[in-house]
């Protein structure tokens, strides 16, 4: 189907369908249950992990595949962002035309950027591209303000033009009229799950960023793409430049991290400067990592993980942690609570710090490596049990004329 | 599925929610929607608290964070009352809102006004938040009033200081209690005209800002009026950590007095360093150089240390000053906290409380009804003296404080002298003033 | 006229001359072998070759076309390939994808997207590239990771990802280098079937002689950057020159 | 003309911090070929060597005194330092005012130790991992120990004066014939820039005049040989790491005064240093102090109000700029080795 072969044609329905279906599955728990807290499936989380994991899945394309480490990538999520607020100021408030034109300003820029950084590899390019990254920032907070609204932010005014929207037109982004905020609530029993219009829409983006991503690694380009990585003194002795098949996974991820920047202000008509400054690159580093460089589901589980943890975990403050701890007697609850207490709620980024170190040290392969691993040790344990989620990754990550590495 | 029951919700404008109904399959057919964004069903309300818990002003964000928890408590009735005892309108009677018990949740602004909408947003979603309190930054104010507008619910912003909140951005559901940089303007120019006479010259440091230009201009202005000249404002990068290189052409630029528009960790910096390069050890033009930073907060003061000492700035309210309001507020959050509460506390703590009065007197929570309690609200007894909440623009009118890093304190708390309290009459503008105008409050917006 | 021309090279790196009025002519067809020892200047005759450095003065032709200025993959392109001492390979990837590069490059020439063609779906290169791990003994390792190979596999493998390519010339620099006595006679073997089946003209750098007197038909003896003779392996081992300069030290 | 001359005197001192954090960095990449993305965050933790021991000096005994009140109206605790108990109000506040330069004794045994846990327990095991994996568990490394700095000393920054001594400014000026308060700059900051200038010359000395000094430089030139010679080179890589770590820390505790430390400087200096150690060229100490200073002057030139007006905003991305130029134009860098990761 789709030009994929049965193996990647299940794999895809499978992530659509986790997609699809993301609002039962980031909601397992009931509204009164005591682990509602862990409750993620409202329509900005879900949104949010859409949208990251289409800005991990494009940053893959360039890290994962050439091995090329940029540490300034927020700058196309920003300027994404910012072309698509324009778009909504001069234009219309449907997201479409907002979408397209953030895609093409964050590959303009992303060509220019790339061109340029690309001259040179290592640990070069890498401070190239954070040393961009953190002028744009710069740049955008303080000079660029009557582009960019600097630390306010660029927004939607009443007073905005909006040539194309007649006078009865959507006052917030939509789609043909249908607003993104809009959502639908299911309750089934103690259950609710929310249904948000918003949501799809970048869903329905990410299965598309998700399914070129996958034919790219697929394709020929991808293996030239992985060629790069491997050995590009053997790559220049075979006839082939590297550089412009890593100027083109460049500008694919910009792209990538553009639209991610437009969805992001469709989702809230607001860009601010924050979301170019290198951390936030930094941020699409780390996901990619954790879930697993290179694999074509990692980047979306990282985006996922990491933004889940640092809504719900970020969430979990004394108040809670002392509710679940209150049947321990009172001395060792307030130990087990001021030692918990220094990893949630605000330290929850010592958290992340650990576990990311952590992946890096022992499991290079992410969360992707380690679903396997745990697969493995069932499958050696059980006889023959079930592959797991890692199971169709397994493959996923080797080319497709080669069958699943010999167990 | 036999006892499912569906509503929708999120829903911002009626009138496209009809159509929509229609186009979907059976089961989604509209059910009991609500009157308004959230309206809280059970036996509770929640509360937002929006705050900045990483980031540099982490500490300013515990702050305010302790006085919005002890805010709730006196709602709900726990606690010794604090403020409730000295406010004057008592429709508050400390057994929660409406019936209902106050909860809170909160979340993490890191003063980034992307992080802000992101976490005022899953407050809104996910916890189903009423209205929200909180926030260190005008950029931060102004991207979660804008959302809150959007959603239909309330914000009571914390501190934000630029004129913009509510002057271009002023929004129909975002009430500043906190004073702004015009205010900070009008009250210090008259003190410093006093102390360093008419007759001086201004250097002007500026974070590279929104903020920090409206405070510029403001204090422009302000001190322009009394006859001080201009010599050169300078716009310094956010987060320079290193001053020094816009501190060295200060002496010789002909200026006897330096203004450093910056705040937070900017500020601390700026301000130690210009006393390093003995600034206020000179003399020019036959005058002592003196420096003044429009904008002061305790944290400030205490990351600062001895360089402010003697230094000139305004504040929205300080802990020492002497009414019943102020006495109450400090006695129950100094008992409770250990310290006494920064002005920052205090002005998320009137908020919360001024926002829990209005649902009281409207009798309901919907915005459109708090809103207009809160319009044109006069009252008494929060710290400020009479106060007055302006329908036209949301903005509180109350005595601005004058400050001074003292010179000799006797504690850690004791490191700023109020110099003067200035009136109410003094620092009023009409709410179409230039530095404030070309913003509109937009229509009450219930949701759905 | 050669193949390959070099004419009048002079190269050198600060004080020292690397490369003294070098002049080499390789006839199409043929397998010349320069031999002389350490320091004689053939890693840098090599790497002027393949345009990894430009000479101060002189001029390579190949193929009736100048190579100096051109970058590596330029001068892959004119038909030159080579193989690396220590073998250069795609490590992270599969043996038979380490072969398909080579056959896209064959076939595409610098840069193509190709971002949505698929890889299995190309029948013919994936065909020509099982035929050439055929030929070097290597279809039973098409899956296996590159970088797990044994390195006379590897050698191999290099040698495929060249030979798929249907170069003109290709360049050995010494193919056996670090190999056991076993796994050089295979590479000897696997060389001259190489030569007899494709008539490919080679430039071998080597160490060993046993290598260069089993394939080579000329020999360039380089001497501190000179070429002192140049002739057919059975006069090589009589003229005294060569004794003097390298035979007599060398361990043959 | 004067302003010139203040602006360069001002880039020297900013440039001698870059300086300080680059070398530790370019020593650390040079010998052990790590890149570290955690050297910001030793330069923070020496700034609260300085926090640390201003708060030892100032541990205080209690004594109630009635007569005083504190903010809620109940009698004042009064605190009276121990030092001051133990050696007399005079010496306990000369020690107290002298907290920051006391610090350096602190400082160094205790950047040592970090230094030491940091490669034995972490670096070590990278030595053979690609760069983008030491940057990325460096980078992890990074956020945990600011976010432990931040749990204990909190997100406000804290300030630490300067000793009395060195209050108030030179009048630089008046020594060049020019009208008083023209050119005058702080004592502080010219004391930290002969201190960072002992620590380079101290640092190079060590290197050129030590046998441990030579066995480094070698291993820098070429790591594989001194390996072969049967020199224990895991030992020295220690004690490498260790002594940029110091390096990095009393950097960092002496700048206390000019930048009150925060747990986030860590960070604000990260990008900085190590735009100055590629401007300098990768694994050259020389160009990296070079490239510190070269910057700092640069930076402070662009904060020229006359350079400002013409272009705005350009003392923001000054540095940021100068590195892509020179990376571009000379990609090893000003001083870079011939092929030291070039490409």
């Amino acid at each position: 189907m789709l030009g994929l072969n049965r193996k990647d044609t299940t794999f895809f329905l499978i992530v659509i369908a986790l997609t699809l279906f993301t609002p039962f599955l980031m909601q397992p728990f009931g509204e009164t249950s005591p682990l509602a807290q862990f409750n993620g499936g409202y329509p900005d989380l879900m949104a949010k992990v859409a949208i990251f994991g289409i800005f991990a899945i494009g940053f893959n394309i360039l890290f994962g595949l050439t091995g090329y480490l940029s540490f300034g990538h927020a700058a196309f999520l920003g300027v994404g962002s910012y072309a698509a607020v324009w778009m909504f100021k001069l234009l219309t408030l449907n997201v479409f035309p907002a979408v397209i034109l953030a895609v093409i300003m964050s590959g303009l820029l992303a060509l220019l950027i790339g061109w340029i950084s690309l001259r040179r590899s290592g640990i070069y390019f890498s401070i190239l591209t954070l040393a961009m990254a953190e002028m744009a920032y710069r740049l955008a907070y303080s000079v660029l303000t009557p582009l960019t609204n600097g630390e306010t932010g660029l927004q939607v005014r009443p007073t905005d033009p909006r040539i194309l929207d007649g006078p009865g037109a959507a006052d917030y982004p939509n789609l043909f009229g249908l607003e993104l905020s809009r959502s639908w609530r299911l309750e089934i029993g103690d259950h609710l799950f929310t249904f948000n219009v918003g949501y799809y829409f970048c869903a329905a983006f990410a299965i598309l960023a998700f399914y070129i991503s996958l034919r790219i690694f697929r394709s020929p380009f991808g293996l030239m793409l992985r060629a790069v990585k491997a050995n590009q003194q053997r790559m220049n002795y075979t006839g082939l430049n590297p550089k412009p098949y890593t100027l083109a996974a460049f500008v694919i991820s910009g792209m990538y991290a553009g639209l991610a920047g437009g969805l992001m202000a469709a989702m809230d008509p607001l860009a601010g400067a924050e979301r170019m400054q290198w951390t936030v690159g930094g941020e699409v580093v780390i996901m990619t990592i954790l879930g697993g460089a290179g694999t074509l589901m990692g980047p979306v589980l990282g985006a996922g993980t990491i933004k889940y943890l640092e809504n719900i975990f970020s969430k979990i403050n004394e108040n809670v942690l002392h509710d679940w701890f209150s049947f321990l007697p009172d001395g060792l609850e307030n130990a087990v609570v001021w030692i918990l207490s220094r990893f949630t709620g605000e330290g929850w980024a010592l958290t992340l710090g650990l576990v990311f170190m952590l992946v890096v040290a022992f499991l290079p392969g992410g969360l992707v490596e380690g679903g396997q691993r745990i697969a493995r040790l069932l499958r050696r344990r059980g006889g023959k049990g079930e592959g797991g989620a890692g199971g169709g990754e397994e493959t996923a990550h080797t080319s497709p004329s080669t069958p699943p590495a010999a167990e | 599925m036999t006892t499912s029951r569906f509503t929708r919700r999120g829903v911002l404008k009626t009138g496209a929610v009809a159509g929509a109904g229609v186009a979907l399959p059976t089961i989604f057919t509209a059910g009991s929607a609500s009157a308004f964004t959230n309206e809280p069903k059970g036996d509770t309300v929640t509360f937002g608290f929006n705050v900045p818990q990483s980031g540099p002003y982490a500490d300013e964000g515990l702050d305010e964070l302790r006085a919005q928890k002890l805010a709730v408590e006196h709602i709900n009735g726990e606690g010794d009352g604090g403020m409730l005892n000295t406010f004057s309108s008592k429709a508050l009677d400390g057994t929660g809102l409406l019936g209902k018990k106050v909860t809170y949740v909160t979340g993490d602004t890191q003063t980034k006004s992307d992080a802000a909408r992101a976490s005022a947003k899953s407050m809104i979603e996910k916890d189903g938040v009423i209205m929200i309190n909180g926030g260190s930054s005008s950029g931060v104010a102004i991207a979660v009033q804008g959302l809150c507008q959007e959603a239909g619910i309330i914000f009571m912003a914390g501190l934000t200081h630029s004129n913009d909140t509510t002057g271009k951005d002023r929004k129909k559901h975002g009430f500043r209690h906190f004073f702004n940089a015009y205010m900070s303007g009008a009250a210090l120019a008259p003190v410093l005209a006093k102390a360093y006479g008419t007759d001086r010259k201004a250097y002007h440091l500026t974070a590279d800002y929104t903020w920090g230009w409206t405070q510029e201009e403001s204090i422009k202005a302000a001190t322009e009026a009394v006859g001080w000249q201009t010599v050169k404002t300078v716009r310094t990068p956010v987060g320079a950590g290193d001053f020094s290189s816009y501190l060295t052409p200060v002496l010789n630029s002909g200026a006897d007095v330096l203004v450093l528009n910056h705040y937070g960790r900017d500020m601390i910096n700026s301000i130690t360093q210009a006393v390093q390069f003995g600034l206020r050890d000179k003399v020019v033009n036959g005058k002592q150089f003196e420096i003044v930073v429009p904008l002061y907060s305790e944290l400030m003061a205490e990351g600062a240390g001895e360089a402010i000492k003697g230094v000139y700035g305004s504040m929205n309210w300080n802990w020492q000053l002497d009414n019943p309001g102020t006495k109450a507020f400090v006695k129950s959050f100094g008992e409770k906290y250990g310290r006494p509460p920064s002005n920052s506390a205090q002005t998320c703590y009137v908020q919360t409380l001024l926002y829990a009065d209005a649902v009281a007197r409207a009798g309901s929570f919907n915005p459109c009804a708090v809103i207009e309690a809160l319009e044109d609200f006069d009252f008494d007894g929060m710290g400020n003296g009479p106060t007055f909440y302006r329908g036209a623009d949301h903005q509180c009118f109350k005595d601005v404080l004058v400050m001074k890093g003292k010179e000799n304190p006797t504690n850690q708390f004791d490191i700023l002298e109020i110099v003067e309290l200035t009136p109410r009459a003094q620092v009023e503008y009409a709410p179409d003033h230039p530095m404030f105008a070309g913003g509109t409050l937009g229509e009450c917006n219930p949701g759905d | 006229m050669g193949i390959l021309e070099v004419k009048n090279v002079n190269k050198s790196f600060g004080g020292l001359h690397a490369l003294k009025d070098v002049n080499l002519s390789v006839r199409e067809n043929t397998v010349h072998a320069i031999i002389g020892p350490n320091g004689a200047g053939k890693s840098t005759l090599l790497n002027v070759l393949v345009g990894k450095l430009i000479p101060d003065t002189g001029s390579v032709m190949f193929d009736g076309k100048s190579v100096l200025g051109r970058k590596p993959y330029e001068i892959n392109q004119m038909g030159i390939s080579r193989v690396f001492q220590t073998p250069e390979i795609f490590g992270d990837l599969t043996v038979l994808e380490n072969v398909l590069i080579p056959c896209f490059a064959h076939r595409d020439g610098v840069f193509r997207m190709h971002a949505f063609e698929t890889v299995e779906r190309e029948a013919a290169m994936i065909e020509m590239a099982e035929r050439i791990l055929e030929d070097v003994n290597m279809a039973d390792k098409r899956h296996a990771h590159a970088a797990a190979l044994s390195r006379g596999d590897k050698r191999r493998l290099e040698m495929a990802m060249c030979l798929v390519q249907e170069p003109k010339l290709l360049l050995l620099d010494e193919p056996t280098a670090g190999m056991a006595r076993a796994n050089t006679n295979s590479t000897i073997d696997l060389l001259k079937e190489i030569h007899e089946k494709r008539a490919i003209t080679m430039v071998i750098i080597e160490h060993d002689m046993h290598v260069v007197f089993s394939l080579a038909q000329r020999i360039t003896v380089l001497a501190q950057g000179t070429p002192i003779v140049e002739d057919t392996p059975e006069n090589i081992k009589g003229n005294p020159k060569v004794r003097e300069a390298y035979l007599g030290t060398a361990e043959v | 003309m004067d302003q010139i001359i203040l602006q360069f005197i001002n880039g020297l001192d900013k440039g001698s911090a870059y300086a300080l954090i680059a070398l530790g960095l370019t020593l650390i990449f040079g010998t052990l070929g790590v890149v570290n993305f955690a050297h910001g965050t030793l330069f923070m933790l020496g700034a609260f060597c300085a926090v640390v021991m201003q708060r030892i000096l100032t541990l205080s005994a209690i004594t109630i005194d009635p007569t005083q009140k504190d903010f809620l109206g109940r009698p004042l605790e009064v605190k009276t330092p121990y030092v001051e108990l133990w050696f007399g109000h005079d010496i306990g506040q000369l020690l107290i005012d002298w907290a920051v330069p006391l610090s350096l004794l602190l400082a160094i045994p205790f950047m040592a130790l970090v230094g030491w846990v940091m490669e034995r327990g972490i670096i070590k095991h990278f030595y053979k991992r690609p760069h983008a994996d030491q940057i990325l568990v460096t980078f992890g490394l990074a956020i945990v120990i600011q976010e432990i700095v931040k749990q204990i000393f909190g997100a406000n920054p804290i300030p630490v004066p300067a000793p009395k001594a060195f209050s108030g400014s030179l009048d630089f000026g008046v020594l060049l014939g020019f009208d008083p308060n023209v050119i005058v700059y702080p004592y502080w900051r010219l004391v930290y820039f002969l201190f960072s200038s002992v620590i380079l010359a101290a640092v190079f000395a060590f290197l050129r005049y030590t046998t441990f000094g030579m066995v480094v430089r070698a291993g820098m030139a070429d790591r594989e040989t001194v390996g072969i010679l049967g020199i224990n080179i895991d030992k020295r890589f220690t004690i490498m790491f260790a002594i940029a770590a110091i390096v990095a820390g009393v950097a960092g505790a002496m700048y206390a005064p000019i930048n009150s430390p925060n747990y986030h400087m860590g960070m604000d200096f990260l990008v900085l240093s190590f735009v100055v150690v590629v401007v300098g060229g990768m694994g050259s100490l020389p160009g990296a102090v070079l490239a510190g200073y070269l910057l700092g002057i640069l930076e402070s030139f662009a904060s020229m109000n006359v350079i400002k007006d013409a272009l705005p905003g350009i003392d923001q991305i000054i540095i940021y700029l100068t590195a892509i130029v020179v990376l571009l134009l000379r990609p090893r860098g000003l001083l870079g080795k011939r092929g030291v990761m070039e490409d």
